[in-house]
């Protein structure tokens, strides 16, 4: 077996990549990052996000605690927030996310039984420094409904068909007090 | 005349040299920080001159406890964990935990998504061939060429991945009883695409590498594994199919819905690095045909069982039943398998991995010894390891 | 086009004219010396850089990627910016390595690549020294850079590097005897070891008296290219800095200015090598229309366009492969082919390329298959289980 | 492959002095001839299990446990799972390394996790901790250094 023709096979490869990046248009597969963008791709989860329907003081979660409890690295902590007389609200005080903890897993998303925590797709999140500038507070994490639709339209269009349906169906149960 | 009077010299002298000066053993540390260990592994390799005397691997560097960690966490709560465990297929990781507990706990899987998870599997399989053949060709020297051919194809199947279950390499994408989410919308055009010019690339890649002089040269009859140490040590996946024996547990074990699938399993003879690089290319081939044959015949319905979907909502409440359960896939390093011992709470009393790669070292001296530095590189590379999950 | 020809060679001559005003008689000829020296100085980093540019934008293009593109357009100033960082990065010197071969090895390796320069042929009546035996000035003056690469490696007391300095010893010494051996022929046939007289010796009929197109030229030349490929220890004979198998070889613990000194070392000697190569069997700066120095790049640019696209195309040799290939194959075809050459030179024409060619032929295919390099490289079946 | 009790009694007739109890599918075997049970089932012409697919070590609170899965390559037949016992105070299981080359590893995990002691084992060494580490991780009863990364 000389040396010869697979080392020739070999280098045609090479060379007919090498002509076609200047002939073929899809030959180079670079997307020129800061000037060329990819598509935004409706399940991408980065890191999360509290919704809220009107104001960002109202925002849908409860501070029911299970994300923090499900949530495989544990970097959520909630703190409900309490009124004078010290009974529990159903609005956390503090809502942490230590996005150096957070793996965007997603499985806070799921677990939320009020819809209320989602993952986004914003990733341009650098920092100076890892501790403070990293454990996003509750202020930081509230973004409109209006913002949900925008990045992911189908699934933010099936939950707020489930909530208005969960709506009606309490306001049917109990007519008596709110009619 | 003259020629043929020094190939006769070249036969005879050459090769019995008397060592009468005693040379001094060249003790080296390849690893845990080298080019192309695929990690952070080390060997400590004792050389004559070039030839390998003694090798001793070292691993543990990215040692992070994974089986305890899961213990203190929910059985759901470990799913993300799984994909860090060899983080080039983490759908193969996720469908083997997620087919372990569902023997422990019984739990039935839908048409649907026994298909979607067989359609991953060997989507992952696609990729983690084409990495390695890529990276086998950097150990061999050459520079980055075949490796950004491989990624090339490669970033077309991630960006599926991407698309159905959010990520590109930690997906998260199985539950136990079935799927995260059904196939986005535009899934099976872009699967149609893939599978179609997929072939069309291995036959590129063949004619770049496969008849190269100097790849036969540099892998043929190198770091060779006898059919009966491969058995003996338990090697599993391409290494062993690469020496000859016919085992793959698709076929063996029958897991999932694989009976339904018509394809073969590529056998090497000779047991050296040359085979189990071709092995693995024809492997992607036999697993474009099993895409092909899944592509036509996914039916419509739910994508995960209404005791998994409940499962998935709260996994406080998933508690299996007690007892023990192992169970294992054909992913595409070798049988990956999890061993789970269940007592009745929602997390496992026990949970083991029975990793491939890290088994698959146990024979690395044994192919390495006698051959050259360069050659125990590409020898570790054609084993095919990932440290995430050598390690654990 | 006389004058286009002649460009360079008018440009000497109009300095040293306006030089002679004010400057004594004897010191001239020291300052034409001069004025080729600072030309070759200027000239050799120059093509360095852009060898550099050249080689990652053809590689990237090969790999379906652009290749640098951000700094100037189209990465034309990446050179420049390389340059700079290599200038500010940190010089470090390994605890246990003795400092003063350590120091000097990039110089060794450097100053032979530069001297390469002198005697090059770039075009009718330009080569800087037109030395009489400029052939074999351009031989033993690349040997000398293996002795450097040697002290490189041995100096940074690293094993790694270690390794890479024998092999880098054993490869170039193999090496070498092929490529003199190749080079034989062409002297044998033209007479003489200056470059002009070889460049002269090629010309007329439009090309075609090239010796390549001879059968111990074209033999010849494919010798001498393999060989100085292994010379400038580029892809696939890049042993002594296998990145992957022992790190980065001899130069694993240069980092900063010697780093690049060392990187300028070798594509200086790509660039020199291919000039001679082109010198030799495809006849220098001959050529129809074009300017004497134009075709000479051009051929050049042809070969070291070669030597980036095998780079882009092949895994490495394994050390005892490469030493069997040179002693075993290389050597005896350069054997076969000074053979050749004799007969060829001494018989009348048809006859003798008839004779030449049948010679080399018999020795290649003799070889290929006598070739006692391990066991057959055989093309496998594969079974498939059911 | 044939049913566990059919494969219980097949064993305690072949080989003398053996006592197995059948634990929902696996086999309890005493530790004094674990190697005489795997070394049958390995040249047994019936079964051939050559191939150990899994070894693990399980900490019980009141005992260790290794759980072995032999499976066979050449029959391409189901697990045979042995299951061996050992107290913490004296954990030793002989090594089935010598009988089978796959355990090597495995067995030296076992070690490194659990603690039990491989007697015949050719290089008992922690493989995956740095030999310096005194406890053993994945016992109930290790309390690690920084508490409060997992009680969080």
């Amino acid at each position: 077996m000389s040396y010869g023709l697979g080392i020739l096979k070999g280098m045609s490869v090479t060379l007919k990549q090498f002509v076609e990046s200047y002939t073929k248009k899809g030959s180079i597969v670079t997307v020129q990052y800061p000037e060329e963008r990819r598509e935004d791709v409706e399940r991408f989860r980065n890191f999360p996000i509290l919704v809220y329907d009107e104001k960002p003081e109202a925002p849908r979660c409860v501070a029911c605690d299970i994300c923090a409890k499900e949530c495989p690295p544990k970097c959520i902590t909630i703190v409900r927030d309490r009124d004078e007389q010290g009974r529990g609200l159903q609005k956390p005080k503090v809502f942490d996310i230590d996005l150096s903890v957070c793996m965007s897993c997603g499985i806070c998303e799921e677990v939320c039984p009020f819809d209320a925590i989602f993952m986004d797709h914003q990733f341009e999140l650098s920092a100076y420094d890892r501790m403070e500038s990293l454990n996003y507070h509750q202020e930081k994490l509230l973004k409109p409904n209006s913002y949900l639709h925008q990045i992911r339209p189908t699934d933010a269009t099936q939950i707020d068909a489930k909530l208005k349906a969960k709506e009606e169906a309490k306001k049917k149960t109990q007519p008596g007090t709110t009619a | 005349m003259f020629v043929i009077w020094l190939l006769v010299i070249s036969r005879t002298e050459m090769d019995k040299p008397e060592t009468t000066l005693d040379t001094q053993m060249l003790e080296v540390n390849i690893g845990p920080q080298h080019p192309s260990t695929h990690g952070v592994f080390r060997m400590n390799v004792t050389l004559d001159g070039e030839t390998v005397v003694r090798l001793k691997p070292a691993m543990g560097y990215l040692h992070r406890n994974h089986e305890k960690i899961a213990e203190g966490a929910s059985y759901l709560a470990s799913m993300p964990f799984t994909d860090r465990l060899d983080y080039i297929c983490s759908m193969t990781n996720n469908l083997a935990y997620a087919i372990a507990v569902e023997k422990l706990a019984g739990i039935e899987v839908p048409e649907r998504a026994q298909y979607i998870r067989v359609i991953m599997a060997e989507l992952t399989r696609l990729v983690n061939h084409t990495l390695l053949v890529g990276f086998l060709l950097n150990d061999l020297g050459a520079f980055f060429t075949p490796t950004l051919y491989a990624f090339r194809e490669r970033e077309k199947i991630l960006d599926l991945f991407e698309a159905t279950s959010g990520a590109r390499m930690m997906c998260n994408y199985m539950r136990f009883g079935g799927v995260k989410a059904d196939l986005h919308p535009g899934f099976m055009e872009k699967l149609k695409e893939i599978v179609e010019n997929y072939p069309r690339f291995l036959d590129e890649f063949e004619k770049l590498l496969t008849e190269n002089e100097i790849l036969m040269s540099r892998c043929q009859h190198v770091g060779i594994l006898p059919k009966h140490l491969a058995v003996d040590a338990s090697a599993t996946g391409p290494l062993l199919r690469a020496s000859g024996v016919d085992y793959d547990i698709r076929k063996v074990d029958g897991y999932s819905i694989y009976p339904r699938f018509k394809f073969r399993v590529p056998l090497g003879s000779v047991g050296d690095v040359y085979d189990r690089y071709y092995v693995r290319i024809l492997e992607m081939r036999e697993s474009i045909k099993i895409l092909e044959q899944a592509m036509k015949e996914i039916p419509p319905g739910e994508f995960i069982s209404k005791q998994g979907a409940t499962g998935a909502k709260s996994p406080r409440t998933f508690r299996p039943p007690k007892g023990d359960a192992y169970g294992r896939i054909e992913s595409p390093k070798g049988e990956l398998g999890f061993y789970l011992v269940s007592d009745g709470t929602p997390n496992p009393y026990r949970y083991h991995v029975r990793p491939p790669s890290f088994i698959n070292l146990t024979i690395l001296e044994d192919m390495c010894l006698g051959c050259k530095v360069a050659d125990a590189i590409i020898i570790l590379g054609s084993v095919d390891i990932v440290l995430g999950e050598v390690d654990r | 086009m006389e004058r286009l020809d002649q460009l360079f060679v008018l440009l000497k001559k109009i300095i040293l004219q306006f030089a002679e005003s004010f400057l004594p008689a004897p010191l001239l000829p020291f300052l034409s010396i001069l004025v080729s020296i600072t030309a070759i100085a200027i000239f050799a980093p120059l093509t360095m850089m852009y060898l550099t540019w050249l080689e990652r934008k053809v590689i990237g293009r090969m790999q379906n990627r652009f290749g640098p593109n951000r700094v100037g357009i189209y990465g034309l100033l990446q050179p420049i910016a390389d340059g700079i960082k290599m200038l500010t990065k940190e010089d470090v010197i390994p605890l246990g390595a003795d400092r003063v071969t350590h120091f000097l090895a990039p110089v060794a390796v450097v100053v032979p690549s530069l001297l390469l320069f002198s005697v090059l042929p770039f075009g009718r009546n330009m080569t800087a020294v037109n030395l009489d035996i400029g052939l074999l000035f351009f031989i033993a003056v690349s040997s000398i850079g293996t002795l450097a690469i040697f002290m490189g490696g041995w100096a940074s007391r690293n094993k790694f590097s270690l390794l890479g300095a024998m092999r880098a010893f054993a490869q170039m010494i193999s090496y070498e005897v092929p490529l003199v051996l190749s080079v034989v022929t062409v002297v044998m046939i033209v007479g003489s070891l200056s470059t002009e007289k070889i460049v002269e010796a090629q010309s007329g009929w439009g090309g075609l008296r090239w010796f390549v197109f001879t059968p111990w030229g074209f033999v010849g030349f494919m010798l001498f290219f393999i060989c100085s490929v292994s010379e400038v220890n580029r892809t696939p004979f890049d042993i002594p800095e296998g990145e992957s198998e022992i790190v980065a070889g001899f130069h694993t613990e240069y980092s900063g200015m010697k780093f690049a000194l060392f990187y300028m070392a070798e594509f200086l000697g790509a660039f020199a090598y291919s000039a001679m190569a082109a010198t030799l069997f495809l006849g220098g700066w001959q050529g129809p229309l074009l300017p004497s120095w134009l075709w000479f790049g051009l051929k050049t640019f042809c070969l070291v366009f070669t030597m980036i696209w095998l780079r882009g195309t092949f895994p490495r040799f394994r050390v005892d492969q490469l030493m069997s290939y040179a002693w075993k194959f290389l050597f005896p075809m350069g054997l076969s082919n000074i053979l050749a050459a004799g007969i060829w030179y001494h018989t009348p024409f048809p006859l003798s390329f008839i004779f030449a060619t049948w010679i080399l032929l018999l020795s290649f295919i003799g070889l290929s298959r006598l070739n006692p390099t391990g066991t057959r490289l055989e093309r496998r079946t594969y079974r498939f289980a059911e | 492959m044939e049913s566990t009790e059919q494969i219980q009694k097949d064993l305690e007739q072949k080989i003398p002095a053996v006592k197995l109890q059948l634990e929902r599918d696996a086999f309890l075997v005493d530790r004094k001839d674990l190697i005489a049970v795997a070394r049958f089932l390995k040249e047994n012409e019936s079964y051939k299990m050559d191939y150990v697919s899994c070894v693990t070590g399980v900490d019980y609170k009141e005992y260790l446990e290794c759980v072995y899965h032999l499976y066979s390559m050449e029959k391409k037949h189901g697990p045979i799972v042995l299951k061996v016992r050992a107290t913490k105070e004296d954990a030793k299981i002989p090594s089935l390394t010598p009988t089978y080359r796959g355990a090597e590893y495995q067995e030296r995990e076992a070690y490194d996790m659990i603690g039990i002691i491989f007697e015949g084992h050719p290089d008992l060494r922690r493989i995956l901790m740095w030999d310096g580490f005194a406890h053993y991780p994945l016992r109930k009863d290790y309390v690690p250094e920084d508490q409060d990364i997992l009680d969080k």
